[in-house]
């Protein structure tokens, strides 16, 4: 294993101490891997915190989608493990104020069990909280049920459409309501061409052959629906888009934003023509993307590959897309 | 045998928990190498050994739910896998039912047990039969409310509780796993018991034998 | 070798039909591999266009950086090879009315001709034009003269500075002047943790054993100075900026900025990691950075590894840094 | 021998030289195949023969910068490799310095050549000792100065430069590469002419021969 890295026991703190470092809109909490919005307003002044996080390992996710107009604060686990509770709930004591904070959380148990637990912890202790769960891999489709899906790259837009709508001043249940239906109305299907390697395992945690591909793996290197042989990007883009499709049952009639997620080791070059694949496909099915971004939003470490996510869109989502914000790595 | 259970008892009970599970650690690790990923036994022990440092005799003369709640957080912290939340809030939400007693009689008792396991529920998202621990947990809950029904002292509903839970996890062994780490297993964990069903034997079984002390 | 690609020829044009399907604020010649802003204004209102480009294998450069306070166009050759004259030309026909054209180069034989020729081509048709050469990489400082070192990611602070230059409405010659200063207060070096894959040719450049690295290799997967044992992140980001301080002859009452970045196929935490090593080393030096960025601005296709850059900075040079820009690839 | 060279000269010497390098083409291959990247043959019979096919008589009408211009466009074109920008800017640069001409006379011819070896180190920057194209022209320019000062006519001032690159670039065998793809090689191309200078020669040896037709 070569990475740039100083010890693999040390890789999340100096991952968020390298981006707080650059970014004079964040700071990080003393005593947990916590990056949160600075400055931020006296509580009584706050509107609702939006909170995500989760295992280490998907970077810009989690803390590069904190800033004004998207997520208050971000809790960061060890690699591909979830924050404990306690990280949790300082990160809800240290953004939430009396309107409260809604916790979007990918459906893993380990990440259920903390921000689930912590949201009560903080509702014992007169902090409104609610969770929000994403389950967007349609991967699993046909074997998992519904609830069981894992939550994957579409996280991203519920991250902003979640912090859309506290930015506008909304309520605590009206932004779990809006941030729930969007995670409803996501899908999302990874392809991987190799494995990834954790930095304190130093082996990749699978390997594929010459030609090999995994198709809806998850995030973590998890075994996906099938291993197949590699094909033309616009092939896989279009294997990977109509299962969206059909499960989120799409129509003509449906407008759609497109996600084009790097999986970590996948350059630009290689995303784009998937891009063009995907966009090539929707149009050549009849169906309208009116917003559409490439670009690396949620990794698996250094995993080759990529994954697609098809979000529904109304004129409000459009308009909580378009809204300003200075996360670094939501794209312009 | 006592008629209600004080937070002394239950004092007392969550260390003969931490005694036991200490006893057991090596099978419960055993087993959750077999179809998981070794640490089960080791977790529970280190959980109920943090446990064990704060169940100090002041403690006794706090409420029960108070007690409960303790002993929640201090698992908690001290356990990251799933049974640390799971546990943290099965303590918590039995804990809350028995809000503003002074005892629990043995109704409360099967009260006490129905939260936990709605806790758990609600908490990991686990069905029965999902080869987890609630495969344990719903049995005894069922058991207990039987027991309390029928009129049955507190040791003697954490008795029927306990062993409920034993047949529960004993039955786990037929099951495929959905949930947790075993579940990518498949097949492969057929025939095997799950270690977090024993351990919630071995709590139950802890706590029966606790309440029934002289 | 597994690319998501279609077919190796077509990489580049599928590449920027990718690019530009997603961006409507930009287009794409019909005939070369020319990415421009659109709208453009009328020829006598155009204010002095930056063009620059060179081959692909780079992404995001150049196209991620055309837009509004950036470049106005960007030329794709195939990959790791320079466009043709022909190509530049039409890129200088469709952007540059009577104010002229600024090239951004980066110093390449076959992009110093073939951008040479074109810009003296587009002077015989009476449109002003002139090159400013790109010759960032300090590697190479002990063994070949400054004008001969490498154009490497640093070029993308001209094409910042440049842009804003004749955003603000500057003429070619006053643009060229800031440019060139700009280009010649820039220092770049940087590391290789393995080598990269050309799409038509399936196996990798060079080879490098298990603790190996390449140091101050070239953008193309050119030899560097030395092919050293892995080490520490922090260690890298020393050893890379001590060489780029001595180079520039850099002392603490300058200012500066920092630009950590990824060669195509290093995942963002990693990055993030050498960005804290790197500031924590200039602080301790004594030094002051200003601005500071992560991210993957100019790749080597699927290189595993990163730059750094230090670019002097006056009060000019950072407003020009700060100005709003479109172009998709320069971070908030 | 003619005192003046007319643009239909020009387009014969042009015609010779594509004829001639069609002639040497595997032999320059094989020699950037020694040191390069073994195209130098191909690439330089590509750009001349699409030279060739512009060669129409309806081209002797116009000026002979005119049809230097066009030749080098022509050029430019056919070939992507770094002699496609660096002859199509020697070609016009050496055009230009003809400018307004109805004919070249042996200064002029020497002109034509200085000028083309400026455009030549403009672009590529490399400089005499670098093991280029420019080992050879820059003795050719020189001694085709030497010649026209003497007096000479435009053939043989062509003569004296194309003897002058033939000698420059058996040189080039002993030089180090400092530019173009065989830099990267160091001390292995040693004792190997660079095959940018040897077609160098060629060209400008069949140029001469093409001034000195009846
Ligand atoms: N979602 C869930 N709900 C209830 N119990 C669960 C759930 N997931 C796992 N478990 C239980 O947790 C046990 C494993 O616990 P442990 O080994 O301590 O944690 P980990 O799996 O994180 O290593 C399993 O045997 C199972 O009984
Ligand atoms: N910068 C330069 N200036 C002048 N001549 C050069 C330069 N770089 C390369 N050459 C010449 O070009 C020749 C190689 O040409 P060719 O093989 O056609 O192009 P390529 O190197 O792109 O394959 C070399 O032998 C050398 O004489
Ligand atoms: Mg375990
Ligand atoms: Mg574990
Ligand atoms: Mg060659
Ligand atoms: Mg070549």
């Amino acid at each position: 294993m070569k990475k740039l890295i100083n010890s693999p026991k040390a890789v999340v703190r100096e991952m968020l101490e390298g981006i707080v470092a650059q970014a004079p809109n964040l700071a990080i909490l003393d005593k947990e891997m916590v990056v949160v919005r600075n400055p931020l307003p006296a509580p009584e002044k706050r509107k609702v915190a939006i909170i995500s996080g989760g295992g280490s390992g998907h970077e810009p996710a989690h803390a590069g989608y904190v800033g004004q107009g998207m997520l208050t604060a971000a809790v960061a686990g060890d690699v591909f493990t979830s924050p404990s509770t306690d990280a949790v709930l300082s990160s809800i004591r240290a953004v939430a104020g009396p309107a409260g904070a809604v916790l979007v959380v990918k459906n893993y148990t380990g990440d259920r069990l903390n921000f689930g637990l912590a949201a009560e912890m903080a509702r014992a202790e007169g902090i409104p909280c609610e969770v929000v769960l994403v389950a967007d891999d349609v991967a699993l489709r046909n074997t998992v049920e519904k609830g069981r899906r894992r939550g994957i790259a579409g996280t991203v837009f519920v991250h902003k459409i979640a912090g859309a709508a506290a930015e506008a001043g909304k309520s605590l249940e009206e932004v779990v309501k809006v941030a729930n239906a969007a995670a409803a109305d996501i899908g999302t299907m990874g392809v991987a061409l190799g494995s990834c390697t954790l930095p304190a395992v130093g082996k990749p945690g699978f390997t594929l052959g010459e030609t090999e591909i995994e198709l809806g793996l998850g995030i973590h290197g998890e075994a996906g629906v099938e291993r197949g042989e590699m094909r033309e990007a616009s092939e896989l883009a279009k294997t990977i888009l109509d299962t969206i499709i059909s499960d989120l049952d799409i129509k003509p009639t449906d407008r759609l934003a497109l996600l084009v997620n790097g999986l970590g080791a996948t350059p630009p070059m290689e995303l784009s023509i998937v891009a063009r694949g995907a966009l090539a496909h929707l149009r050549e099915r009849g169906l309208k993307v009116e917003r559409s971004w490439t670009g690396t939003f949620l990794s698996a470490l250094d995993m080759p590959g990529c994954s697609l996510s098809l979000f529904k869109l109304d004129d409000a989502r459009v308009a909580a897309l378009d809204l300003e914000t200075d996360a670094m790595a939501w794209p312009r | 045998m006592r008629t209600t259970l004080s937070a002394a008892d239950f004092v007392a009970m969550f260390h003969l928990v931490a005694d036991r599970i200490e006893e057991e650690k090596v099978r419960l690790s055993e087993l959750d190498g077999v179809i998981g990923d070794g640490d089960h036994g080791i977790t529970m022990a280190i959980g109920w050994n943090a446990v064990r440092e704060i169940l100090t005799p002041e403690l006794e003369e706090k409420s029960i739910t108070d007690v409960c709640n303790l002993v929640a957080r201090t698992f908690l912290n001290a356990v990251g896998a799933s049974s640390g939340p799971l546990y943290a809030t099965a303590l918590m939400r039995g804990g809350a039912a028995l809000k503003g007693r002074e005892g629990a009689d043995g109704a409360a008792l099967a009260g006490f047990l129905a939260a936990a396991l709605q806790g758990l529920r609600d908490r990991g998202k686990a069905e029965p039969g999902d080869k987890t621990m609630i495969d344990a947990w719903t049995p005894a809950a069922t058991a207990a409310a039987a027991a309390a029904e029928a009129g049955a002292l507190p040791a003697e509903v954490l008795r029927a509780a306990a062993e409920a839970a034993g047949k529960g996890a004993d039955a786990t062994a037929a099951m495929l796993p959905k949930k947790g780490r075993s579940a990518k297993l498949g097949e492969r964990a057929l025939g095997h018991v799950d270690p977090g069903a024993a351990s919630a034997a071995v709590i139950l079984a802890a706590m029966a034998d606790g309440a029934a002390r002289p």
